[in-house]
């Protein structure tokens, strides 16, 4: 096969899971066999298609395709097929095979198979681009991606909550392990400077003596570790029991847990071989290896058992890879392809007891052999593969772990303890296997199964059949079998250094095999004594406090909680403090450049002091400074006081040549305190606070005073900063170009006006377009107002007035307001058309004087609250029908318009044009767009003022809404 | 007539006012004041107060000069309270029947006594046409209704409602 | 100004929303239909109409060929008028505007948008402000936009009032008012020292400034920044985010992740320009200082996430991550960094946008959520409103709930940063940028990489503890009633993001050239300013 | 001159953010008024103060030094109006809160 | 600032005298809100700004800008009318609403 | 000469205005009656109407009158609102 075409196989087999995933996610929830068989077929197509690959990699140059993906950052997906891989893949994809035949029959009939199916293939798929990564982030990439896939699978039960805690355990645990991978590879990618997995892969030397090599090392570690289960992460796996078998099988023997050791096993060349390396895998593993045993010995769920065993199996291959020598690498991949093959059977057949006899529980558990005679031969096969007997392949890989603890390879306390603690292992590993299969297949027959268990279907002991034949067949012919395969992965695994090494069941009499033999015999006899005992323990002696998912979610919850106390200490969600916090951030970086650079006024010649403007403004801030004190308790002092600080602003703006500001600012002014006072109404009375002891606490006292200080701060600054910038000549700025073309060019006098509707007439856009949507949502909100129980009712002089017109006689209920108004009302009526007139004088002259459309607007807006305030809502609005929204959409869109209109002269939007038009007797009349600009603004404004102090005024006359029977509503108008 | 133009004294006064504010007498600002003033009367329409018979314009201007004149005197009367407190003066409420019933010459009388330093209208009582006044320097009572009644209430009664 | 049509295209993004919003006032509120069909099409327009804006900028740009193009309203000259400058990256936050803006738009159109009146003109105000803040060249320009968009948030916020968002929006708009003031007074200062208010201009000034008005300068400078900080987020001034955001009604939840945004491209755009390598008489301790805030948000966000009870906490917080991982970003230095963390910008804004449109699919299996509360008063404009005219009946989708988990899974990797959505790519920029400063930075930047792993890690942790039990607990509760409109824009937000995960190599390259055109102010001047102007 | 216009912009600003720091809804929005005020001056005074030349000019040649700096002035008109549309905004908010909480606290419940 | 307008010298002593007086009479109405004892006095003292100290202001500034003008400017004669129409209007309120309060039983 | 006189005048009078201006801020702040508030502040604003109209006396320009007549046509708009709400306890009804 060419390489091209092998590069397109390869693809092909790559994304064949993937697109199965979404075929099968599409079928019905029924469609049991099409998903199985499409599952199958994928599987078996990828295994049929991989092992066409084999050529390719036999010969020891391996294929490598790749496409574009990132390139700027060094990404790229590279797909790349060598031994170590193509054993890997292969492992994934048969397996696969098997473990889908096996689930079409395991999964209840009323399982929704398709979504099950689907994520299985997805995690095959996400397992075989992990192991074909040729790009170190493509591989973490991955490894995340099946962390997901599994999570999938382990919760798919997710109405259990034992799945689902089980699924978001693993899922947190080994994501975290991949996020730590990813900064480890990328760590790893910068020593090298290519995240290349064959350029990393031959800089071995170059990595190892990087100052960036240890943490690299550790985080790549954890990610391996938390993958593959070793101490102190392995406690997920026990939990993902709550898997469905199939996903056990699939993924706790042969696939995911194994991608923790594919990763160290591919970096192997480049990170072993250091004293760090050694220590910390070599420890881990044993601790894994033993711990995992130890606690397999006690379990009474057969799925729990076959866990910890695999925990244990995984600490093997760890161990192995720790010591660092290339021979002990050799049997590292050996063992991993060996537990792959009985693990995975054993789990199969623990699933096929389960699924007959109803119970996993190996106290319940008892002499099934004789119904179902078949699996419990097989399951016995896998199972003394697992204990290392020989004539099996597991017997193989053991040797070769025993061989290499007896080697020594430093002087470590470790490295001398090795062989004993290894030993101690493998009795423990052959007495729970011995114990699996004498529990669960001799002795009486069940007394307390539900149901009468039988042989399971054909079919579904095929898979099983297919690997024990396997465990069989590599356990006597291991040269021919496994052999060629293994060599090809072996020696693309380690590269250069690839030692020699035999794989043969007889070696002749040595100490592997007498260990070996201790082993066996003490295992079993260990078994024999404590078989009891066994049979009553409820938790794991020594280690029964070290539960794996209560430590987690401790852990969890102990994040939790703290998080949630650094929040409220860190954090606030109270207004104040946050405002505090602003100002005081301000202050303080405002100030830094000054203990920098410091504080100096400029020497600009100062403006002579002018007596009545100074007291005027002096007077002003003492308004305001009254108007604080006031604000608590006299609201409406606050306000008087708050206006005079207005007002006085006002002359402050005439005083210093700026007219129209103050013009503006007065007729704000006077609507702002027109809102002020509508607002009032709804407000609570606020009486001062009582106090216990009539003596204000001291945290009051102590926040009022910090208070204080910060407003003096600010004030300060902003005085300090204004000041030293009135006091520095004006650098040469652009308002000269306002002031030689307002005239010229835009067509007006009043220099503001023109920048507000020509030169920056954007801004006015903007700014009328806040207005609109101010008071579009004052309107939406008030719909919905609802005021506080105490001031719905009218207000307590209104209803002493008219209670007062009602006592006596002579007087109708109203009579008091009705007097009260009597004249004002006339004189209000009087002002009216008068200040239209103004409003429109205001309007018309802006351009050449102060004025515009804003200040005509809100001239015009007071004239009609003026009416509402003497008349009445009610005697107003059925006179005059007001329609603010629509004057605010005129006045918008006018505004647009005029800007828009320049487009259709290819100029820019909002381009003006003025041209001044000469007509008989009356002169030169100034036509200009501002104006048509202006136009709209002052509609806008005269909209939107009105709508916001209608809508508020409106509350008084509404009523609320008693809901009445039948869900109908309906309004009581008042008097 | 009256639909394009409601209010002819009113639209003058606003044309007037468009004038003195432009300080100008040019055609195009007659124009202007003239559209202006014209918005402005149908501006007072759309408020439609009761339409007022037409007022006399003589006894107003007596008026007028009697007003200005009384204002500078309490003006001075009130300045020398205010700088020279003397012990004994009283402040007080008057209540003083009213015979004019016009809107336009109430609130004229209304906005007479409180422009006039020294009394301040309070109130008014539609149904029993009494007004309640508030005299800063209060001898007698009497005296003050008949002066209000007999100095600015002939006159305005000649204008509103004869 | 000449180009003919396409030459006005620039103005569009603003103009367009504003016309559409200011017609549909004139519609009778009744006629809910037609506004919903003009808001749609005026957002399937901006759409359009920024991804047109985009190719061109980057055409252009990849071409070799200026990629700034510059827009003179009124046609003034630069300084003087008021510019609009379209460059790479306001390009792409016009695009995330519109796609982010369309997508709530039609999940809004399926129900939200009854809750209150004149929704959809809020809205399309709302997107013009964005867009307008995204556009403009000049500084006060700049805070009249933001006022915009501010202004028609409140209004967004509050609608459908309940009590939780009117108590969140009074501290909004009371945080937002005080901010502004604050922004006044640094742009104040600003034109004080410098006496323009251009930004392109501003840079040129900006180097002429005399020692002795330096520090007024910066003074306004940071005040500025105070501004635009507490509009972004930063702890400790951004702990109304989570909250107010947690408020609003989802598709408003979902337009407001932009909003969030909008201060970190005020950050980026402004001080960047003002204050970067060729001024840098104090660049290094601001960005260092921006820095060390990255970082403490990061952290406090992280904090938030851990301790947040409901999703729509957690979707706050993550903005609040995301808010101080850019401007670590940004204070960590230009280059590869800023443009992994404006790939991150963008693929977090779109997954926590779908988030937030989730969540309430998601939730609403707990409870009925009315859209509103009950009406108290009678209206007096528009008469009652209809609630729940047309609710629940829509088509049940079996796999409603098998939808809502995919849909929820994808959100949660998006922001935690997982594979194999663009979430993870963004990340691995990021990180693999901050390596590179190992030794220039020093140990802050493991800091930074520690937390930005974190971040990911503490958002699954959260995520999972949440919605594993919303989505897959058994319940007795009814399958959720979803529309398939309500589904359409989460996929396409979702959609979006799997597109820049398998184009990643030219959007990369798009944030690599947007990072580098925010360092090169040169470039910025001459294409406002012209060739003499820069040159000087 | 200046001095005077600065402190008076300084104890403006200090009573505003006194004022906004209390916990009262009315008082924060009173304080925020008076900020605004203090900071319109302060916009303003970026323009350098200049006593009756107010920019409104002349048909002929301009002699810039004759004015005032307009530009400020059109900006402090700007913040006026945002700034009102804000003040407005924010007091039917928190009528909207003091009615549908029934404090007139910012945090809407009355803890201290 | 000190300054004034060029107005030839009988314009000014005129105008002189008509500021100073109106300011005067203004500052004695305000003097008057300080010194009377009672709300419904006090109403009173600020009449005379709003009336004679109106007045006289006026009046000055008509002088002032129709000697500078050289033509009659009585532009100010608005806000004359204005202020006599609209002030009297608040001081009506304010006392009728003081005396609500005082007899809060018998409004 | 004369010019000075009057400047000194004008100047005289604005200080006796501000000083008026100051009594009525007194009542505003005293009290003791909120009617006397208000009052301070509609004498606060005739006040300084009046103020602002010799500012125009002085710099001779028309200009600043504008700001004048706005006083005098809306100043007591803000007095009528308090007034009311101190009788009714509402501005509108």
């Amino acid at each position: 096969m060419s390489i091209a075409t092998s590069s397109v196989t390869l693809w092909f087999v790559l994304l064949l899971p993937f697109v199965g995933s979404l075929a099968v996610a599409g079928l019905p929830t029924r469609s049991r066999d099409a998903a199985a068989l499409i599952a199958g077929a994928v599987a078996l197509a990828g295994t049929v298609l991989m092992a066409v690959l084999y050529p390719q990699v036999a010969n020891g140059t391996g294929l490598q395709t790749g496409v574009s993906w990132l390139p700027s950052l060094g990404l790229d997906i590279i797909l790349r097929l060598d031994g170590l891989t193509w054993i890997f893949a292969m492992l994934v994809l048969a397996i696969g095979v098997l473990v889908i035949v096996y689930a079409r029959y395991y999964m209840s009939p009323r399982d929704p198979v398709p979504r099950f199916f689907s994520f299985l293939l997805a995690f095959m798929g996400s397992m075989l681009a992990l192991v074909l990564s040729g790009n170190l982030v493509q591989l973490a990439f991955f490894w995340e991606l099946t962390s997901l896939t599994s999570f999938l699978l382990i919760g798919y039960w997710h109405q259990n909550e034992s799945a689902r805690s089980a699924a978001r355990m693993a899922l947190v645990v080994t994501a975290a392990g991949g996020l730590c991978l990813l900064v480890g590879v990328l760590l790893i990618g910068k020593i090298v400077g290519s995240y290349d997995l064959d350029t990393v892969l031959a800089s071995g030397d170059r990595i190892r003596a990087s100052s960036l090599y240890l943490p690299a090392l550790i985080l790549i570690l954890i990610g391996a570790f938390t993958k593959s289960a070793q101490f102190p992460f392995h406690f997920w796996l026990p939990h993902a029991m709550a898997a469905p078998t199939p996903v056990s099988a699939y993924l706790h023997s042969a696939t995911m847990v194994k991608a923790g050791i594919f990763l160290l096993i591919r970096l192997w060349p480049v990170l072993a071989g250091s004293e760090a390396w050694y220590l910390i895998v070599t420890s881990v593993g044993l601790i894994t290896l033993i711990l995992g045993a130890w606690a397999a010995i006690f379990q009474q769920d057969l799925k729990g058992l076959l866990a910890y065993s695999t925990i244990s199996h995984l600490g093997i291959i760890t161990l192995l890879l720790g010591i660092g020598s290339p021979l002990a690498a050799v049997a590292a991949i050996f063992h991993t392809i060996n537990h792959a093959t009985f693990k995975a059977s054993l789990f199969m057949a623990a699933g096929i007891i389960d699924h007959e006899a109803g119970t996993r529980d190996l106290r319940k558990l008892s002499g099934l052999y004789r119904f179902m005679p078949i699996t419990a031969t097989l399951a016995m096969v896998a199972a003394a593969a697992m204990a290392g007997v020989p004539l099996l392949n597991g017997f193989l890989s053991k040797e070769m772990l025993l061989a290499e603890a007896l080697e020594e390879t430093n002087e470590t306390l470790l490295d001398q303890a090795l062989p004993y603690l290894v030993t101690v292992g493998l009795i423990f590993s052959v007495l729970y296997s011995v114990r699996f299969i004498h529990q669960s297949f001799f002795g009486p027959p069940p007394t307390k199964l539900e149901r009468r268990p039988h042989e399971a279907p054909h079919w579904m002991r095929l898979p099983i059949e297919v690997l024990v034949l396997a465990c069989v067949v590599i356990g006597i012919l291991p040269a021919v079998t496994i052999g060629p395969f293994l060599d090809v992965a072996v020696r693309a695994a380690l590269g250069g250094g690839t030692p020699e090494y035999s794989l043969a069941i007889w070696h002749g009499f040595s100490k592997p095999l007498l260990l070996s033999v201790i082993a066996l015999v003490l295992g079993t006899a260990a078994y024999l004594v404590f078989a009891r005992a066994l049979n009553a323990a409820d938790a794991v002696p020594l280690l029964g406090r070290l539960r794996g998912r209560r430590m987690f979610d401790a852990v969890l919850s102990v994040l939790v909680s703290s998080a949630r106390w650094l929040e409220d200490w860190l954090g606030t969600r109270r207004l104040q403090p946050q405002l505090r916090l602003m100002v005081l951030v301000a202050c303080a970086v405002a100030l830094l450049p000054f203990l920098r650079h410091g504080y100096a006024p400029g020497t600009a010649p100062r403006t002579l002091i002018d007596p009545g403007f100074a007291l005027i403004w002096l007077i002003g801030s003492a308004c305001a400074v009254a108007g604080a004190w006031q604000a608590k308790y006299h609201r409406l002092a606050a306000v008087v006081l708050v206006s005079g600080t207005g007002l006085a602003s006002c002359i402050g703006f005439v005083w210093l040549s700026a007219p129209d500001l103050a013009l503006t600012q007065l007729l704000v002014e006077t609507v702002t305190t027109v809102l002020l006072l509508l607002g009032l109404r709804w407000l609570p009375k606020r009486l001062p606070d009582n106090w216990p002891g009539k003596r204000t606490p001291a945290s009051v006292v102590l926040r009022r005073g910090s208070d204080l200080l910060i407003a003096v701060a600010a004030g300060a600054g902003v005085a300090a900063l204004a000041y030293a910038m009135m006091t520095r000549p004006l650098p040469d700025a652009i308002s000269r170009f306002f002031l030689e073309r307002s005239y010229a060019e835009g067509g007006g006098r009043n220099v503001v006006n023109v920048i507000l509707v020509d030169f920056r007439a954007f801004d006015t856009l903007g700014e009328i377009t806040v207005l609109a949507i101010v008071a579009l949502t004052v309107f939406s909100l008030l719909r919905r107002f609802r005021p506080a129980r105490e001031s719905v009712r009218d207000p307590e002089q209104q209803r002493l007035q008219d209670a007062f017109d009602e006592a006596h006689a002579g007087r109708a209920p109203g009579d008091t307001v009705s007097d009260y108004l009597v004249v004002p009302r006339i004189i209000l009526e009087w002002v009216f058309p008068f200040i239209v007139v103004i409003a429109l004088y205001l309007f018309l002259r802006g351009h050449d004087l102060p004025g515009g459309g804003f200040a005509a607007g809100v001239a015009m807006s007071i004239a009609l609250i003026l009416q509402y305030m003497a008349a009445g809502t009610r005697s107003v609005e059925a006179r005059l029908r007001v329609r603010p929204t629509d004057w605010i959409a005129a006045g918008l869109l006018i505004a647009a318009a005029t800007g828009a209109a320049a487009l259709l002269f290819d100029h820019p939007f909002l381009t003006s044009w003025f041209h001044y038009l000469e007509v008989p007797l009356i002169g030169k009349i100034p036509l200009a767009t501002a104006l048509l600009f202006d136009l709209g603004v002052f509609l806008l404004v005269v909209g939107a003022t009105a709508l916001i102090l209608i809508a508020i005024a409106h509350q008084s006359i509404r009523r609320p809404v008693r809901p009445l029977r039948g869900g109908e509503e309906t309004g009581v108008e008042k008097r | 007539m009256r639909r394009w133009l409601p209010y002819p004294g009113l639209a003058l006064a606003l044309l007037l006012v468009w004038l003195l504010l432009s300080q100008s007498l040019s055609v195009g600002q007659l124009l202007l004041g003239s559209g202006a003033a014209l918005i402005g009367s149908h501006a007072m329409a759309v408020l439609r107060p009761p339409r007022r018979r037409r007022v006399r314009l003589a006894p107003l201007a007596k008026l007028g000069a009697l007003v200005a004149i009384d204002v500078v005197r309490s003006n001075l009367a009130v300045a020398a309270i205010i700088l020279f407190p003397r012990k004994g003066r009283v402040s007080g409420f008057v209540r003083i029947p009213l015979e004019l019933t016009e809107r336009g010459g109430l609130a004229l009388l209304a906005l007479i006594l409180t422009a006039t330093p020294g009394t301040l209208w309070v109130e008014y009582d539609q149904r029993k046409r009494m007004l309640l006044l508030h005299v800063l320097d209060l001898i007698d009572e009497e005296e003050w209704a008949t002066l209000i009644k007999s100095r600015y209430e002939v006159l305005l009664l000649q204008a509103f409602e004869a | 100004m000449s180009g003919g049509w396409a030459g006005h295209l620039i103005i569009a993004p603003i103009l367009l929303p504003l016309v559409a919003g200011a017609a549909l006032l004139l519609l009778k509120e009744k006629r809910r239909t037609a506004k919903r069909g003009i808001a749609l099409g005026t957002t399937a327009a901006l759409v359009l109409l920024s991804v047109l804006l985009l190719t061109r900028v980057a055409r252009a740009g990849f071409a070799g060929d200026p990629a700034t193009l510059v827009y003179r309203i009124g046609n003034w000259p630069a300084p003087f008028g008021i510019v609009l400058v379209l460059d790479w990256l306001s390009a792409l936050m016009l695009v995330l505007t519109s796609c982010v803006g369309l997508a709530a738009l039609i999940y809004a159109a399926t129900r939200w948008d009854q809750a209150g009146p004149r929704f959809h003109t809020l809205f399309l105000f709302q997107l013009m402000g964005l867009n307008g803040a995204f556009l403009t060249g000049d500084l006060f320009n700049l805070f009249v936009f933001f006022e915009v968009l501010l202004a028609a948030s409140f209004g967004l916020l509050l609608h459908g009032s309940s009590k939780a968002r009117i108590k969140a929006a009074l501290h909004y708009v009371a945080l937002n008012v005080a901010t502004s003031l604050l922004f006044l007074i640094g742009a104040a200062l600003i034109y004080g020292v410098t006496g323009t208010l251009n930004m392109a201009h501003l840079v040129l000034q900006v180097a002429a400034v005399s020692d002795q008005d330096l520090p007024m300068l910066q003074a306004g400078m940071a005040i500025l920044s105070v501004a635009f900080l507490v509009k972004a987020g930063m702890w400790p001034l951004g702990f109304w985010l989570p909250r107010t955001y947690a408020a609003a009604a989802p598709p408003v939840a979902a337009l407001f992740t932009i909003l969030s945004k909008v201060g970190v491209y005020a950050v980026l755009r402004v001080p960047l320009l003002l204050f970067g390598a060729e001024i840098s008489r104090t660049a290094g301790a601001a960005q260092q200082w921006l820095f060390f805030g990255g970082v403490c948000t990061i952290a406090f966000g992280i904090i938030g996430v851990l301790a947040a009870r409901r999703l729509s906490r957690i979707a706050g917080y993550s903005l609040t991550i995301s808010a101080g991982t850019l401007l670590a970003a940004v204070g960590a230095g230009e280059g590869s960094v800023l443009a992994g963390a404006l790939f991150y910008l963008v693929s977090s804004t779109l997954g926590v946008a779908a988030f937030y449109l989730l969540i309430e699919l998601v939730e609403r299996r707990d409870a009925a959520t009315a859209v509103g509360g009950e009406p108290v008063f009678d209206d007096e404009y528009v008469g009652l409103m209809p609630i729940e005219q047309e609710s629940e009946v829509g088509v049940v989708i079996p796999a409603s709930v098998a939808i809502l988990g995919g849909g929820f899974a994808f959100c949660v990797l998006l922001i935690a940063g997982l594979p194999p959505l663009s979430g993870f790519l963004a990340k691995f920029a990021m990180i693999d940028g901050l390596l590179d400063l190992r030794d220039t930075v020093g140990a802050p930047v493991w800091w930074l990489i520690g937390l930005i792993v974190g971040s990911g890690l503490a958002t699954l942790i959260a995520t999972t503890r949440a919605g594993i039990d919303l989505i897959w607990a058994p319940s007795e509760r009814p399958q959720p009633a979803l529309r398939v409109t309500e589904l359409l824009p989460v996929g396409l937000l979702l959609g979006i993001c799997f597109a820049l995960t398998i184009f990643a190599g030219p959007a990369m390259r798009y944030m690599e050239r947007t990072s580098q055109s925010l360092g090169d102010r040169h470039g910025y001047v001459e294409a406002v300013l012209g060739p003499e102007a820069a040159g000087r | 001159m200046e001095l005077v216009l600065a402190l008076g912009i300084g104890i403006l600003t200090a009573s505003g953010v006194w004022l906004i720091l209390r916990p009262r809804t009315f008082q924060v929005i009173l304080g925020l008024s008076l900020i605004s005020y203090a900071v319109n001056m302060f916009i303003y005074a970026m323009g350098r103060l200049k006593v009756d030349a107010p920019p409104i000019v002349g048909s002929g040649a301009v002699e810039a030094s004759r004015y005032d700096d307009p530009l400020p002035q059109a900006l402090v008109l700007t913040a006026i109006v945002i700034s009102f549309a804000m003040t407005a905004l924010l007091l039917v908010v928190l009528l909207a809160s003091r009615g549908i909480t029934g404090t007139d606290h910012v945090d809407g419940d009355d803890g201290e | 600032m000190i300054q004034a307008p060029d107005l030839p010298g009988w314009a000014a002593l005129i105008v002189a005298l008509l500021v100073l007086s109106g300011a005067a009479v203004t500052l004695v109405g305000s003097l008057g809100l300080l010194r009377l004892r009672t709300f419904y006095e006090r109403v009173h003292a600020p009449t005379l700004g709003s009336t004679l100290g109106m007045a006289l202001i006026v009046a000055a500034s008509i002088v002032c800008f129709s000697v500078l003008r050289g033509r009659l400017s009585v532009h100010e004669i608005v806000i004359a009318l204005f202020l006599t129409s609209t002030a009297p209007v608040a001081f009506m309120l304010l006392a009728r609403s003081a005396l609500y309060r005082d007899r809060r039983g018998d409004v | 000469m004369t010019t000075l006189a009057l400047a000194l005048a004008i100047t005289a009078a604005q200080i006796l205005l501000g000083l008026a201006v100051f009594c009525a801020f007194l009542r505003m702040a005293w009290g003791p009656r909120a009617q006397d508030r208000v009052l301070g502040l509609d004498t606060f604003y005739t006040n300084v109407m009046l103020l602002l109209l010799t500012f125009g006396i002085q710099t001779g320009r028309t200009l600043y009158l504008e700001a004048a007549v706005i006083i005098a046509l809306l100043g007591f708009v803000g007095t009528v609102a308090l007034a009311k709400f101190l009788m009714r306890g509402e501005v509108i009804e």
